[in-house]
């Protein structure tokens, strides 16, 4: 290997990293690599005076290699590949040792922790040392957007697109638009109608030019990437027939919404066996239709509503569905105008108002003489049958904890507050577009805090209760921020995709075919004449199953090369 | 002084680094003997890597990959899956014992779930005690 | 003080096979030991391997006489799973493993047999070899011997894909038939190897037996041993190398016993002395006597030359001829005369190159059913062939997923172990006596008498290479005073 | 003997010969060989003494060809000494190269080695308990065997090796090649080789040379033994589901197993660059097995019994597992 | 057992004063700031989570509505405004209702103009009823001596029978008390000999509401002590001293001295409570019942015309004497009558009761609890 010059660069992150790891050792120990020409360690690195600092070091030094130490790459890679570009440096000379992440946050002792530290970072020098310069490719942007479901979020993205004078294909499955949106009657804590909010939002989507509606349409499959996905939609022809088009775009929104937790599977509420145990949206239905009454048509006089069915318990989902609390609350409003003089009990778990007016609607619901019953986590309340000697259809019995009273309560209408679940649908969705679940199903952003819309493949977005448990306002704001992360992009005609794809040494490549069948993207071509196959690298996502699976050793995968790996394993066990 | 196994990780990039990373935003400790490497997807993780880490002078090897199902790239770990079984009986062949290399999922969700993982492991090497590979080429070295 | 003499194939610092002469204070021999100082472990290694890859391992216990292994393996196998086997597939295997003797013994005689009867026992080592043969006889039948040859090596590569480390066999038959056309190319190699084994014949004729000294050194040397003579014969008692039934002649020529593969523990049984990793196989009815001649000593030899003692005939009308030419020129059937070794492998090349013809004019030798898929796995088998340098048999034990459980080998060359301690401790003790210094002469005795049976102690220890260089040291107090060597 | 001449030794260590078989299997060419370089010492085909060989200056040998691996301290000083009277040193043939199948050995214990031979097999002397030992007092007489290694070492596991000639045994027309490319490089007539480098061999793996048709579609539910089907002699052994070592395997055999229906055992070793045959070869199965369960993947595999001894048939001891190394 | 909520019962007691129990939302300040709030008995927090379910059983027999003395401290704490203050008062009035097996008490709860009317009718009988006897048998200008026309001796006898029947129905809703709070408790069983052992709480806290005491501001416990004291004074004048007062024109200091001082209590404080009703200056005073109201009135009116009684008594104006004392009468008759068994007066008797019974239980339960606890003997 030609004579490098690497600078080693070690963040204290504040304390972050500093009061656990002895970062001047770390400056030691690796002062004693090859090549390694520069070591020092900073307050923040990831600050200006800190990439100013690696900056100044790469000119002064002449260094051709940097190594820093830090927070885990999939924080600042970006930003330190920056900082070498604006020294003039191929971005891909850089490799970043996890030493906050994966060592100062989750180890206490200082001597291990330090030791683990400079492993690692003596592995990225290894590593980097066998680094070589990639070029990002520059591809056409095209600027359609394919938006999955026409929900409130579906819909509030394509208008923000679409009057931005970009092509949308609005895809959604059933026949009319509005999803979940279009069940409910009244919102919380305005109680204004929700039909008067999206049939604005419908009659604008409908009759906007840039927006293609595709009702009872399926997206069944996404080739190409970011920039360049042709997507085949299958929808009905005239004749009712399916039929499958394909649609050329360069981003997708995917705003597949939830679907509601299904209340039989909790037994104790004798859902679908009490006639007048109803769910959320059958309520709201009622409330729509404008009378609110038991199975029987009489009037209830007490009516129960049960909170968290089917969320925050053990056996069914942990998480809370946070919109059911203040829906909850807007019941007791609607059933108290509805029915007036009627007793309405809440039952709850935690009151969750959090959210603009949310507090004082919560006040507002108890001034209204909301009866407010708080049970424990797991500890269900039972609903029986009342005697015919009761003034009441059904009974609930309460573990009630601010009285520490078990008490039972009067109920004529139960309705059970279900909450929101990944849809059935969300593990083909997922594959179709290539993004990850979490263990519910919800949909993986690719950064919890930082970056909530985009995922972790490049042009594919998320909007809306696909992610997790949304209301309203949250989904809009996260479908109009998907749309302006779009915008932004198509605004610039053209995106950089990633250096880094495998690649076939022809010379070795001995026709043998065992990659061919293995790459999901079918990436891979075998040219006949030649008895060679070959990578297209525009589709190759380098995920670098072939490389490992080539049994001669003929495909390498860019920056995740054997040499670089291996080095990077003496590294760590040096 | 007790034996403080050398374990290497070897960790997706989309779902296990990510929730690594995890446990570390979220302050969970763990034991500080596996020294994770970052691969894009357990697919890529050649069975040559862990026989490598094993030459090298590891105790231990841990894969890490998404869930089946929830691959990045729809199938990658479903490729490791295949190799597991074939690559533990080569290393069983070798006398390496089974603790000693480890497969697991581990999502991007799930930082509390790779603490654990890392901690059980660490136990189980540890009272294994130094690799065998190891021991041979000192045994070599006591004979020249 | 005694003196030892250490005879060592190519020094001590080898490994090879090793000779230890004690001799008295008045210098005559009290002891000899023939010493094998290695051993591989196949028996070993092969267990947990899948039964019919053995085949392709056990080759690498001799790559001189793969093929032996590779037959007595693949019939061993073949037991395993309840012995079916498609008949072509035991033609094809035979007419292979008659190619296979037939260079074999061409290397052997012309190579390591040939330098002394034509170059003559007291050339410069530095040209007795196969080269100085060469330049000896004339370029052209030198290149007669190595194309002969290289023929019969092709024909066995054209028939079962290689023609050393075979890989052919598989349970129930073999992996590829022979097309017509390759049939078509290997017949004229046929008829000109026959000619070559005349030819052979004739040259032995015209050098050794056309020399006096030879016949005498031959017939009435040290070179006899009273010990029987083992050999695979068919149901007419003619040899057949690839399958037969093994039989036991003492040296006055009475049938001992004879044994079916299966039943070989039943008559074999393999004493271990703790100075040599090398067994000494003996009659098992007879018990282990020890190292000693006689008409009711339990050890025997495995040769070309016992192979035709404890045959009444040869199978082939050729070979029948030279048969009796040889035995009336040694003065009767069966012969002791270690020395005839190299003859008998002459007559022997004559019945393979005489049965390799009978082979190309089977219609049926092109046939497709080379291989039937087994049925059954029955757990355990055994294979007997005759090796050029003796009886080899191998036997297997396989579980129930046909991985094998055991495996047990006797090679050619271990069955003469015994008698070759007794021939160097004979051909010492008439060599060097008190007051007799040894010299050169005793490299040439011993040479002679282990170039007899040609041992191949790659074979024997599963380990060391082919052929057998020799070495003599002679001490007196420790002190190495002369020094005698040659390497074949 | 004349100085012009090229002075080469051929030795074998812990070998079965077959190499130096190899050699003479080279036919005409051992003639020519004779012509141009004097054999200084070659056991298995001409004379030569072994004296004279430690009696040589370093450097005095051209070449040396060795095959075999390292079983004992004698093949061990064998190695270093042709290494140091050497100017170029030849690992010849699988063993020499990569342990070779004497390797397989390193997979059991030595203990159970010697067991099996003395101890415990089906024909023993009835109630055998002797066991050879390094040293036997007998009737005053002291009888010494050499003590051995506890493994089978490759060649550069030893010493240092500059060329690989792999192969087992060494298909001659290679071994003819390679011997020739050496002897023009000495004689200044070609450009050696980078030292390390494999002679003798393809850069590619066998499947570049194998007629068999090879499809896209490469799943299998189940594996066969080579007897447990007939098999299609058209196709590539791997989409019948017969263990095939060839696209893992360094190609320069002549195809000669599969062309005769025998799946490749790999003895040419890796491709070039792959650290490990068996791993790769791991890979390459493993990607061919049709299923997502691991139940029915480990189900699957067991149709493939005993993969180790298949993957490193011939290289045991090159695998990074067999750390062991007497440099 | 699970205890049956009833969500009508919040709405009952808004009629008895509770309007804002349902802004409650349990954050404890009220209990937190309570200075008598302390296990067992913690309030107003759990009187208002109890309230707001309904649980009429459980509030039955509870004694913390009189524990407190509505200092109001909790009402100025309460983040939600729900008037934890207010709301112990309606449970005491709604108590006081329960205990009266009459169904009257809850009746003028219920309704004030029921109770105004009652008041009027007893009054106009009481009227009718001494002026027919007056001139049935004596002589309106006569205030003493032979022909009087309202004769000490016979009001003497009226007085006592009256006191009698006031007597039997006080002691039934006492013992109604009783039986709800501890008597038919089954988890606490108080012993008889507890009874006896801690008997002297009554009286001490009748005559000193120490308690009251405890309170942050001193004030309201004085004032509402001088009123009580004065009370007691003039009734036991009355009962036992009525002839001495009534024997003139000469004046009796003996009696005279008190009676004048506890009229004088009497007046001036019912007048401070009037004041700051009106003025609703403290959150205690912010919201008045009718029946507040009503007892302060007769109150006054009895104090009032017992002081003119005096004055023209002493003067010897005989006809203006029994002229105001029949309106007098028309005054105490009813006040005695409703307001002692069935109305506020009724919580002298409560206030006390409640005390000795909840420091009775209180015993019993931590002596349960240190037995739950298995504590050791001390040695």
């Amino acid at each position: 290997m030609e004579d490098l010059k690497i600078g080693v660069f070690i963040c204290n992150c504040g304390t972050n990293i500093a009061k656990v790891v002895d970062c001047d050792a770390i400056v030691d120990s690796v002062e004693r690599l090859p090549y390694v020409t520069v070591a020092r360690t900073y307050k923040y690195m990831c600050s200006d005076p800190g990439q100013d600092m690696i900056q100044a070091d790469i000119e002064e030094h002449g260094l051709d290699r940097v190594v820093v130490a830090a927070c885990s790459p999939r924080m600042h890679e970006p930003t330190f590949r920056k900082t070498l570009q604006k020294a003039g440096l191929n971005p891909y000379f850089l490799e970043m040792a996890n030493i906050r992440e994966q060592c100062s946050w989750v180890h206490d002792d200082p001597v291990a922790a330090t030791e683990k530290a400079a492993a690692l970072t003596a592995a990225a020098v290894l590593r980097v040392a066998h680094h070589e310069a990639l070029e990002r490719r520059s591809v056409d942007m095209c600027p359609n957007t394919l938006i999955m479901g026409g929900g409130i979020a579906g819909m509030s993205a394509a208008l923000d697109l679409a009057d931005a004078g970009n092509r949308v294909y609005l895809a959604e499955r059933s026949d009319h638009l509005g999803g979940n949106v279009a069940r409910a009657d009244l919102t919380a804590p305005y109680l204004d109608s929700a039909r008067d909010m999206l049939t604005e939002r419908v009659t604008r989507v409908v009759e906007h030019p840039n927006i293609d509606v595709l009702l009872e349409s399926q997206v069944r499959k996404v080739d190409g990437f970011v920039g360049n996905f042709q997507t085949t939609i299958r929808g009905k022809a005239d004749d009712g027939a399916p039929t499958d088009s394909v649609y050329d775009v360069g981003s997708i929104i995917v705003c597949t919404g939830y679907k509601e937790f299904d209340a039989s599977r909790i037994t104790h509420y004798g859902y679908g066996k009490l006639p007048n145990v109803v769910t959320s949206f059958e309520l709201e239905k009622m409330l729509r239709a404008g009378r609110v009454t038991t199975k029987e048509g009489r009037v209830p006089q007490y009516v129960a509503i049960i909170h968290c069915v089917g969320s925050r318990n053990l056996e069914f989902h942990a998480y809370c569905s946070r919109v059911c609390c203040m829906t909850a609350l807007k019941y007791a409003h609607e059933v108290k105008s509805a029915v007036p003089g009627a007793y309405v009990s809440d039952i709850y778990i935690d009151m969750h108002a959090f959210g603009k007016g949310m507090e004082d609607f919560y006040r507002r619901s108890s001034e209204i003489k909301t009866l407010f019953l708080m049970y424990e986590k797991n500890d269900y309340p039972v609903i029986r049958k009342a005697d015919a000697t009761d003034d009441c259809d059904m009974l609930i019995e309460v573990n009630e904890t601010l009285s520490g009273e078990t008490i039972e309560m009067p109920a004529d209408l139960v309705v059970l507050m279900v909450g929101m679940e990944a849809r059935e649908d969300s593990e083909e969705v997922a594959h179709l577009v290539n993004i990850s679940r979490d263990k519910d199903g919800w949909f993986i952003e690719s950064h919890p805090k930082l970056d909530p819309v985009a995922t972790t493949t490049d042009g594919v977005y998320i909007a809306g209760a696909c992610q997790a448990p949304k209301d309203i306002p949250d989904s809009v704001a996260q479908a109009r921020a998907a749309a302006a992360r779009i915008l932004a992009r198509t605004a610039r005609g053209k995106i950089e995709i990633d250096a880094v794809f495998a690649e076939v040494d022809e010379e070795k490549c001995s026709g043998c075919r065992m990659c061919n069948e293995l790459c999901p993207y079918v990436a891979i071509e075998f040219d006949p004449e030649k008895r060679r196959s070959h990578v297209i690298s525009a589709l190759c996502k380098a995920c670098g199953a072939c490389v490992a699976a080539c049994p001669s050793g003929a495909i390498t995968a860019r920056h995740f090369t054997d040499k670089q790996i291996f080095s990077e394993i003496e590294g760590v066990l040096a | 002084m007790t034996f403080e196994p050398k374990i290497v990780g070897f960790l997706c990039n989309w779902c296990s680094y990510t929730g690594a990373d995890l446990a570390g935003t979220s302050r969970i400790h763990y034991a500080p003997n596996v020294r994770i490497i970052r691969v894009m997807c357990s697919a890529r993780i050649d069975p040559t890597f862990v026989l490598k880490a094993l030459h090298d002078g590891a105790d231990g090897v841990l894969i890490c990959g998404c869930h089946p199902g929830d691959c990045h790239y729809s199938e990658g770990n479903y490729k490791m899956m295949r190799r597991y079984p074939l690559l533990k009986s080569l290393l069983a062949d070798y006398g390496i014992e089974d603790e000693r290399v480890r497969l697991e999922w581990v999502s991007a969700s799930e930082g509390q779930r790779f603490a654990d993982i890392v901690n059980d492991m660490t136990e189980r090497v540890r009272a294994l005690g130094p690799s065998p590979v190891k021991a041979a080429l000192e045994a070599d070295l006591a004979e020249r | 003080m005694t003196t030892q003499i250490s005879i060592d194939p190519i020094t001590r610092l080898e490994g090879h096979g090793k000779i230890d002469i004690y001799l008295d204070d008045d210098g005559a021999v009290e002891d000899t030991f023939f010493q094998i100082p290695e051993l591989r472990g196949f028996e070993r290694f092969v267990v947990g391997r899948p039964i019919e890859e053995l085949p392709r391992i056990v080759t690498r216990i001799c790559g001189v006489c793969p093929a032996s292994h590779h037959m007595a393996s693949a019939k061993a196998v073949d037991g395993c799973f309840g012995g079916e086997v498609a008949p072509l597939a035991h033609k094809l295997r035979d007419m292979y493993y008659q190619a296979h003797f037939i260079h074999s013994h061409i290397a052997h005689f012309y190579a390591l047999a040939a330098p002394d009867f034509v170059l003559g026992p007291d050339a410069d080592p530095a040209t007795r070899n196969v080269l100085g043969v060469v330049h000896k006889v004339g370029l052209e039948i030198g290149g007669a011997v190595i194309g002969s040859r290289s023929k019969a090596q092709e024909i066995q590569r054209i028939i079962g894909g290689r023609n050393t480390q075979d890989i052919w066999c598989l349970p129930g038959g073999v992996a590829k038939g022979l097309k017509p056309e390759e049939l078509e190319q290997i017949r004229p190699w046929v008829d000109e190897l026959y000619d070559f084994t005349q030819f052979s014949l004739q040259l032995f004729r015209d050098v050794v037996l056309g020399n006096a000294g030879y016949v005498d050194i031959i017939v009435n040397g040290p070179y006899t041993l009273d010990v029987h003579n083992m050999g695979v014969v068919d149901d007419d008692n003619a040899p057949n190398f690839y399958d037969g039934t093994v039989r036991v002649v003492d040296f006055e020529g009475n049938e001992i016993c004879r044994y079916k593969a299966e039943e070989y523990a039943d008559f074999v049984a393999e004493h271990v002395e703790s100075w040599t990793y090398l067994k000494f196989p003996y009659l098992k009815k007879r018990g282990w006597k020890g190292f000693v001649e006689g008409i009711d000593t339990s050890l025997y030899c495995a040769t070309p030359l016992a192979r035709l003692n404890v045959a009444d005939r040869m199978a082939t009308p050729k070979a029948q001829e030279a048969f009796e030419e040889m035995f009336t020129t040694l003065g009767g059937h069966p012969s002791r005369a270690l020395l005839a070794n190299h003859w008998a492998r002459l007559v022997e090349m004559v019945q393979n190159a005489e049965t390799l013809k009978r082979y190309c004019d089977d219609p049926e030798i092109t046939g497709t059913e080379f291989r039937v898929i087994p049925q059954q796995i029955t757990g355990e088998g055994f294979g007997i062939v005759e090796a050029m340098r003796g009886t080899l048999t191998h036997h297997y034990t396989c579980d129930e997923r046909a991985l094998c459980t055991s495996a047990n080998l006797i090679v050619g060359t271990t069955n003469n172990n015994a008698p070759i301690q007794m021939v160097t401790k004979k051909v010492a003790s008439s060599l060097i006596k008190p007051g007799k210094e040894p010299d050169q002469g005793i490299l040439n005795m011993i040479e002679m008498a282990f170039r007899a049976f040609d041992p191949c102690y790659s074979c024997a220890t599963h380990s060391l290479p082919g052929e057998m260089p020799l070495q003599v040291d002679v001490f007196k107090g420790g002190e190495l005073y002369r020094e005698f060597r040659r390497c074949c | 003997m004349a100085d012009d001449k090229l002075q080469i030794a051929i030795y074998w260590g812990a070998a079965c010969g077959g190499c130096d078989v190899s050699i003479l299997d080279t036919d005409e060419f051992i003639l020519e060989i004779d012509k141009a370089a004097d054999i200084r010492l070659w056991p298995i085909a001409t004379d030569g003494k072994y004296k004279d060989i430690e009696a040589l200056a370093d450097g005095d040998l051209d070449v040396a060809i060795m095959s075999g691996a390292v079983r004992n301290s004698e093949n061990e000083h064998m190695a270093h000494l042709l290494r140091q009277k050497s100017k170029v040193f030849v690992a010849y043939g699988s063993c020499a190269y990569m342990g070779g199948i004497p390797a397989l050995a390193n997979l059991v214990p030595r203990e159970e080695i010697i067991e099996r031979a003395y101890l415990n097999n089906a024909s023993l002397e009835p109630g055998n308990t002797t066991v050879p030992r390094p040293r036997t007092s007998l009737n005053g007489y002291d009888l010494k065997l050499p003590e051995f290694y506890p493994r089978v070492y490759k060649l550069d596991q030893v010493v240092d090796v500059d060329y690989y000639v792999p192969g087992c045994p060494p298909q001659p027309g290679q071994a003819q090649a390679a011997i020739t490319a050496l002897v023009q490089a000495l004689t200044g007539q070609a450009e050696a080789p980078p030292k390390g480098s494999v002679v003798g061999a393809y850069e590619r793996a066998l499947c570049d040379d194998c007629t068999r048709t090879k499809a896209e579609e490469k799943k299998v539910k189940r594996f066969y033994r080579p007897w447990e089907i007939m098999q299609d002699p058209e196709a590539c052994l791997m989409e019948q589901g017969i263990l095939c070592a060839g696209s893992a395997t360094r190609s320069g055999c002549g195809v000669r197993c599969p062309n005769s229906g025998i799946p490749c055992r790999g003895c040419y070793g890796p491709a070039p660059g792959v650290v490990d045959q068996g791993a790769k070869l791991l890979s390459a199965v493993a990607s061919i097995i049709d299923s997502k369960k691991a139940e029915e993947i480990d189900k699957i595999l067991l149709t493939l019994p005993d993969f180790t001894s298949f993957a490193n048939r011939y290289s045991v001891a090159a695998s990074p597992l067999q750390r062991s190394h007497r440099r | 057992m699970a205890i049956r909520a009833n969500p009508k019962l919040i709405t009952e007691l808004e009629i008895y004063g509770a309007q804002d129990v349902s802004k409650c939302y349990h954050c404890g300040n009220c209990s937190a700031t309570c200075p008598f709030s302390k296990e067992p008995y913690i309030f107003p927090r759990r009187s208002m989570r109890s309230l707001q379910m309904g649980l009429e059983a459980k509030l039955e027999s509870d004694l913390e509505p009189w524990l407190c003395y509505y200092c109001g401290e909790c009402s100025v704490e309460c983040p939600r405004d729900a008037e934890p203050g207010e709301t112990m008062m309606s449970l005491r009035r709604w108590l006081t209702a329960r205990y009266d097996f009459t169904g009257i008490s809850r009746l003028f709860y219920l309704s004030w103009k029921a109770e105004l009317l009652a008041v009027i009718i007893v009054a106009l009988i009481a009227g009718a009823g001494f002026l027919l006897y007056g001139f049935s048998q004596g002589n309106i200008t006569q205030y003493n001596g032979p022909d009087a026309f309202l004769p000490a001796s016979s009001i003497h006898i009226f007085d006592w029978t009256l006191a009698a029947v006031l007597l039997a129905l006080l002691l039934t809703n006492c013992a109604r008390m009783w039986w709800f709070t501890v008597g038919r408790d089954t988890k606490v069983h108080v012993p008889l000999s507890a009874y006896v052992r801690k008997i002297y709480l009554l009286p001490t806290h009748f005559f000193t509401q120490m308690r009251y005491a405890r309170c942050e501001q001193k004030r309201p416990w004085a004032i509402h002590l001088v009123l009580m004291l004065s009370y007691v004074t003039m009734l036991i004048l009355i009962m036992f001293f009525l002839a001495p007062m009534w024997s003139g024109p000469a004046v009796k200091w003996s009696v005279h001295v008190f009676g004048l001082a506890a009229t004088a209590g009497l007046l001036v404080t019912t007048i401070i409570f009037l004041r700051k009703r009106l003025k609703k200056s403290e959150v205690q005073y912010q919201h008045s019942h009718e029946t507040d109201w009503m007892f302060l009135v007769l109150l006054i009116v009895v104090a009032a015309t017992g002081l003119v009684q005096f004055t023209l008594h002493r003067l010897g104006l005989g006809t203006a004497a029994n002229i105001n004392y029949v309106i007098h009468m028309m005054a105490v008759v009813p006040m005695l009558l409703l307001e002692v068994p069935f109305s506020k007066w009724s919580h002298m008797a409560y206030r006390p009761l409640a005390m000795y019974f909840a420091d009775l239980k209180a015993e019993e339960m931590v002596s349960k609890a240190r037995e739950a606890v298995g504590a050791p003997q001390a040695a």
